[in-house]
């Protein structure tokens, strides 16, 4: 910023600022204040969700264990390498590989696609075995208000993370569009900031993992 | 809440990205993690079974942050943004379960 | 104290000492605010645009300054802080000896209920000079116990007991407001507390004691609605009964050898868990217990109990509580305070607490319903094995 | 239309001459049009809140129920608070004054996100339609803390519109946190350090810090709100194993920061009003700039202050008041360094310096009656009774707004480039003054003696309070009716304002009144520190290198 000569050359630059870099770390802190943001906003359901796990330690993981953990350990994997493939698609974009780049993101999307799939399939699952509260929960167990409980939050944070996914999905899908197009060619900030929000919402799911599939001992 | 000196070394590192490999290593680390997390879920620790699997989630968590999402390349201003959330949410789980927890000592 | 008339009546051993750090606050504002106020006035004025006098040298920092005005109400607030943590802790910490009312909060009347078994709606009756207890329950929303001359406040929450409680110091008739917003007519949920000297008090018992049963009088002063119901049993009487009634006693034997731990004893007194987790038997513990049997069971008894949430109203829950509680009382010592932290078990060193398990009782039947039952709608089913938790 | 009105040709047009239709204003992403966007939103919501607030005192006057339904009262005072917090209090200075004079300020163009600026309006305005929605739809009659299990259980009216439109217009304050955050980090002109930066930027900054990480908690609350009230869930039921009090902690978590959204931006107006006016540096600059961010920090730990009859463990009591008294020492500090700015100033009583010195009178009130709250056993008194009320007025209202007030006049001549009648702003000042005292100052009484908040009908002994301040209270409504008026009649009738007619150091005088679309012809170099000013009426300003000068430059 002290420096006030823009570039001739080099990506444009909206109005309002003085250069490609100031706008650059202008967008990237915004979405980090976003992220943190997002952070809190979590935070708040997770920490209602650990108030009641402590206070019912047995309930809660009598029904985690009804939760089938092996869908969510994929669904880790499945998160974790969409990660990598966003990183490697700013990576790509970074180096002005626009093929690669697109083709990254399409992984991305796709990864993020059966993400979703398996989600949705778990909750069919969960369904069948009656555990959608409100809709068609039913308990043999003791304790069942405080067992519904439990997947009250399941579903809420579940799906609070999931909307999460949809949004990032449909951003993403309108930008590999943009990137085949070769809108990011000279700048790929876009890129850059979709990746930051998609590891957060990868970040989300390494904390949702553990709290509602592996506190089971 | 960096001074002004600080901006112009910023910009010239956040370009600075890590290297190819070091993205593969950091994906086979968490994946890593991920098995060691699912597999200490089996195991009967007592009450060190949710720190055990909340201190693994929180290794993944930052090595997404430091390296995926490049704080580790980043100015000290973005380090302070990434982790202006958590120790808000830290506030947030401290005082309420200052709470809860001191509940049952006098009632 | 002081009198002063903005001060409501001041009537129980707490209120002087509130009025007395309340004035000292007032003490405390008037000294900060009085001289900023005269000062920016003082200022406003002689430095007034235009006004001839001396500007020179305005000082624009003082870097000692700025210390001493934040260290001196820095102090002065950690004093004030002190005092206060001392007054909230005397008013939170429940004497031990004192009688005991309960109260039920419900929109929008208050009852209350005595040990000895009378019940009234919206008036309480305490003595002068003595401690009164005050276990508060709530049928439905938040509700706030609130006496403006006693100084005293707590809320009235659903699903759990608080206490507070007062010593009354001078007889009188005083306002007992609902303080937490609680629904269309929260405003006119309004009683009196009646302060009354020992011996008139000891006749009001006497007059509604036992046996004349239902209404015996009438008592309405404006806005309220009232009523004492005259007692044909005391409430741990009452809640003999229900427990009887309930089947509890079948598997809560008093020796101890039934499905469930022997409830003589037990309020009071450290509980071990099967979790290893040690916890003291208060009021809400025994609540817990029969609401809410398997999230905390007794060492070395199964977890068969069912939960009573759907069966039973507050009101019973009061009566078997005070039926508990009177189990084995007078031979047992004060309770001991249990500091969790410091209370990690031994695990099979509960050597002292055998009997005192408190795998509680239930009750199966609707009950002699003379109060509206909970609210909520809950899932319940009639509970049967359980998880157990490891 | 005067003498000076063929000077305006010469100059560039201003963003209010810019461009006419409406869509120029509905679709602009100019940072001052989206600040008079929300100027009208919220002026809208100031005096639908305060007809409510009307009808409430007015019931107040007699101690029985006889003008409205107990219903009906319930949900008065419940449209009040919601509106006013998060309707009209929270968005006001922020998204008004903030918006217009942040970019300036500090010498940008812009915000950093111009369109998420204009996005964030017409979020507000999607959450105030729900919330219009909810009034037409019946009301709601929860208070604006909407206390569980009341609000999910057993409350009969519109819970759910309303938290939505909380919900959704907490999203707007959110992203305009967000954007000032941003801005004030990376659209500094040259030579803008940190220490640099007007004191209104430093509370702006903490403002939005605590927009943007207490927000969220909110919006989520919110969320298991209208969740369990339509699924009967028991997040928050007892009966179904929730608990009450965990709704508290995290409403809470927000609302008690909330409050310092709403006075911090107050503070930021005052910092500047009493340096000018006082045409001296302000005193102690830095202590000033870093209690902001020690307000808003602190801010975060003590909600628990409101819960000290709750039921709430009484250790935990104990940290949060211990740290409740700590949060005063930086509001002293500001009272403190307000005070000793005028000491030896030359300090005019223009309308924005009597707004600001009420607003110290009325802060330092509303600030040391907190710390009677922040005492355990007065509290258990005195917490929900009126003695909150008159507290949380004082604070909210009497500081808050006063500051608001103060800060429209102030900026009023660059804003829409014409004077307010000096003569009026004086009159409304003094009425709003003394009308908010007369309303509120006996409410700390009626409190003291013990009546409780929200009552619809009540005892007769506290029925004098009540008159003292239903009296207050239709003159502090003629005190706020008085701007409206006169500044609208202003703005076509008012005398044209020069560029500086205060003689102000900060960037935003040192452009055209009012400024042109992108504030500055070209970026000023900020070569001063703010408020140089001398008490024989001169000063540095912050930029040297004025946009006349500039200008004079290019054509020569």
């Amino acid at each position: 910023m002290t420096e006030l000569h823009s570039t001739s050359v080099g990506p444009p630059v909206a109005h309002h600022f003085e250069d490609f870099e100031q706008e650059h770390e202008a967008n990237m802190l915004g979405m980090w204040a976003f992220l943190a943001t997002e952070v809190l906003f979590f935070g708040a359901v997770f920490v209602a969700f650990y108030i009641y796990r402590s206070a019912y330690a047995d309930i809660f993981k009598e029904a985690s264990r009804h939760l089938y953990m092996s869908i969510g350990a994929i669904n880790t994997v499945v998160l974790l390498t969409s990660s990598l493939t966003v990183a490697l698609a700013v990576h790509a974009g970074e180096h002005k590989a626009r093929r690669l780049m697109v083709g990254l993101m399409v992984a991305t999307l796709v990864l993020g696609l059966a993400f979703l799939g398996f989600k949705a399939f778990e909750y069919y699952l969960d369904y069948q075995e009656h555990l959608v509260p409100a809709f068609n929960f039913a308990w043999e167990g003791a304790n069942p208000a405080q067992t519904q409980l439990f997947f009250v939050f399941y579903f809420i944070m579940t799906l609070v993370h999931a909307l999460h996914m949809i949004i990032g999905i449909s951003v993403l899908a309108r930008m590999i569009w943009q990137a085949r197009r070769g809108s990011y060619d000279q700048d790929s900030t876009a890129v850059e900031l979709f990746g930051l929000y998609w590891h957060f919402v990868d970040i989300v799911w390494i904390f949702l993992f553990p709290t509602l599939y592996l506190l089971r001992q | 809440m960096t001074q002004q000196t600080s901006q112009p070394t910023s910009e010239r590192t956040a370009h600075q990205a890590p290297a190819l490999r070091t993205y593969y290593l950091i994906f086979l680390a968490l994946m890593l993690l991920l098995a060691l997390t699912v597999a200490v879920s089996f195991v009967d620790l007592g009450a060190f079974n949710e720190l055990i699997a909340l201190a693994i989630a929180a290794v993944k968590a930052v090595l997404v942050i430091l390296f995926f999402m490049h704080v580790r390349y980043s100015s000290r201003l973005t380090w302070v943004f990434a982790a202006a959330g958590f120790v808000w949410l830290l506030i947030m789980v401290g005082w309420t379960f200052s709470d809860y927890l001191s509940r049952g000592w006098m009632r | 104290m002081l009198g002063l008339p903005i001060m409501p009546d001041s009537a129980s051993t707490l209120s002087g000492s509130v009025d007395t750090l309340f004035l000292v606050l007032v003490l405390l504002a008037l000294l900060f605010a009085v001289p900023v106020a005269g000062l920016i006035i003082y200022f406003a004025v002689k430095y007034r645009r235009g006004a001839a006098v001396n500007r020179s040298n305005a000082p624009i920092e003082n870097f000692k300054l700025e210390v001493t005005w934040m260290v001196i109400p820095l102090i002065l607030s950690m004093g004030v802080f002190g005092w206060g943590a001392r007054l909230y802790f005397d008013m939170f910490t429940t004497p031990k000896d004192g009688m005991d009312i309960y109260v039920l909060g419900r929109q929008w009347m208050w009852e209350f209920k005595y040990p000895t078994g009378q019940r009234e709606l919206n008036v309480l009756h305490v003595p002068v000079g003595r401690n009164v207890r005050l276990t508060l329950i709530s049928e439905d929303v938040i509700h706030s116990f609130y006496v403006p001359a006693f100084r005293i406040k707590h809320d009235v929450l659903p699903g759990r007991y608080t206490t507070a409680w007062f010593q009354a110091t001078k007889p009188g008739t005083y306002h007992l407001f609902c303080a937490e917003y609680c629904g269309t007519e929260h405003s006119g949920m309004l009683g009196s507390v009646i302060v009354l000297e020992q011996k008139d008090y000891q006749a009001w018992l006497d007059q509604n004691r036992m046996n004349t049963g239902g209404v015996i009088a009438e008592n309405t002063s404006p806005g309220t609605q009232t009523a004492v119901t005259a007692p044909t049993q005391t409430m741990a009487q009452a809640g003999a009964q229900t427990f009887q009634h309930l089947g509890c006693y079948v598997c809560h034997r008093p020796d101890g050898k039934g499905a469930g731990p022997s409830l003589v004893g037990v309020y009071g007194k450290p509980v071990q868990l099967a979790n290893q987790q040690v916890v003291l038997a208060d009021t809400n513990y025994i609540r817990d217990s029969i609401i809410d049997p398997n999230a905390q069971i007794v060492a070395d008894y199964p977890p068969i109990m069912p939960t009573y949430a759907e069966q039973i109203s507050e009101d019973d829950l009061l009566k078997l509580v005070e039926y508990i509680k009177s189990l084995g009382s007078g031979t047992e010592a004060p309770p001991e305070m249990i500091n969790p932290t410091g209370g990690m078990p031994q695990p099979g060193g509960s050597s002292g607490n055998q009997g005192s398990g408190a795998q509680d009782s239930g009750a199966q039947g609707s009950t002699n319903g003379d109060s509206g039952g909970s609210d909520s709608s809950g899932n319940g089913n009639s509970g049967t094995q359980g998880s157990g938790g490891q | 239309m005067s003498a000076t009105a063929p000077a305006l040709k010469i100059r560039e047009p201003s963003y209010i001459n810019a461009a006419y239709t409406a869509k120029s204003w509905l679709l602009t992403t100019d940072h001052k049009r989206i600040g008079l966007l929300y100027m009208v939103a919220i002026t809208f919501f100031f005096f639908v809140g305060g007809l409510a607030a009307t009808v409430v005192r007015l019931e107040l006057l007699t101690p029985q129920g006889d003008l409205v339904l107990p219903e009906t009262y319930n949900k008065l005072f419940t449209v009040h608070g919601v509106i006013m917090v998060f309707f009209f209090l929270i968005p006001s200075i922020p998204t008004t004054l903030g918006n217009f004079l942040v970019p300036i300020m500090i010498g940008a163009r812009d915000m950093a996100f111009p369109r998420l600026n204009l996005a964030s309006w017409y979020i507000f305005m999607v959450g105030a339609l729900f919330a219009i929605v909810a009034l037409i739809g019946g009301g709601v009659d929860t208070g604006w803390t909407f206390y569980t299990p009341y609000s999910t259980g057993f409350s009969n009216t519109q819970v759910i519109p309303m938290a939505i439109g909380i919900l959704i217009a907490g999203f707007s304050s959110i992203f305009t946190g967000l954007n000032i955050i941003i801005t004030v980090h990376k659209m500094r002109a040259p030579g803008m350090t940190w220490f640099r930066l007007p004191l209104f930027i430093w509370s702006m900054y903490a403002t939005s810090l605590i927009m943007v990480l207490a927000t969220p908690v909110l919006a989520m609350t919110l969320v298991l709100i209208a969740v369990e009230r339509t699924f009967h869930v028991g997040i928050f039921d007892p009966a179904l194993g929730g608990d009450p009090l965990l709704f508290q902690h995290l409403f809470w978590f927000y609302s008690h920061p909330a409050v310092y959204i709403m006075i911090l931006p107050g503070m930021a107006v005052v910092s500047e009003l009493i340096t000018c006016f006082s045409r001296k540096p302000i005193f102690g600059y830095k202590f000033i700039a870093f209690s902001s961010i020690a307000i808003a920090v602190f801010g975060f730990l003590v909600w628990g202050h409101h819960m000290f009859v709750s039921g709430q463990s009484i250790y935990s009591s104990l940290i949060f008041s211990s740290i409740s008294f700590a949060v005063a020492i930086p509001s002293a500090i500001k009272v403190f360094n307000w005070t000793a700015t005028l000491y030896k100033g030359s300090i005019s009583w223009d309308t924005p310096m009597l707004y600001a010195l009420g607003f110290i009178g009325l802060f330092t009130i509303g600030g040391l009656t907190g710390l009677f709250l922040a005492t355990l056993p007065v509290d258990v008194h005195v917490t929900d009774t009126y003695f909150v009320v008159a507290h949380f007025h004082y604070i909210m209202v009497g500081s808050a707004v006063l500051a608001y007030l103060g800060g429209i006049h102030f900026w009023w001549p660059k804003i829409s480039g014409r004077m307010y009648p000096e003569w009026w702003g004086k009159v409304s000042a003094i009425t709003i003054f003394l009308g908010f005292n007369l309303t509120f100052f006996p409410q700390f009484i009626a409190g003291y003696q013990g009546m409780p908040r929200r009552y619809y009908a009540y005892a007769p002994e506290y029925q004098v309070m009540n008159v003292l301040s239903t009296a207050g209270a239709s003159i502090l409504a003629i005190g706020y009716v008085l701007p409206l008026i006169y500044l609208i009649w202003s703005m076509r009738e008012g005398e044209v304002a020069s560029d500086n007619p205060w003689g102000a150091t900060g960037l935003e005088w040192q452009t055209e009144s009012p400024p042109p679309t992108f504030n500055f012809a070209e970026t000023p170099i900020v070569t001063a520190e703010p408020y140089q000013y001398n008490p024989d009426g001169t000063f540095t300003p912050q930029t040297t290198l004025s946009v006349r000068q500039i200008k004079k430059e290019v054509a020569a």
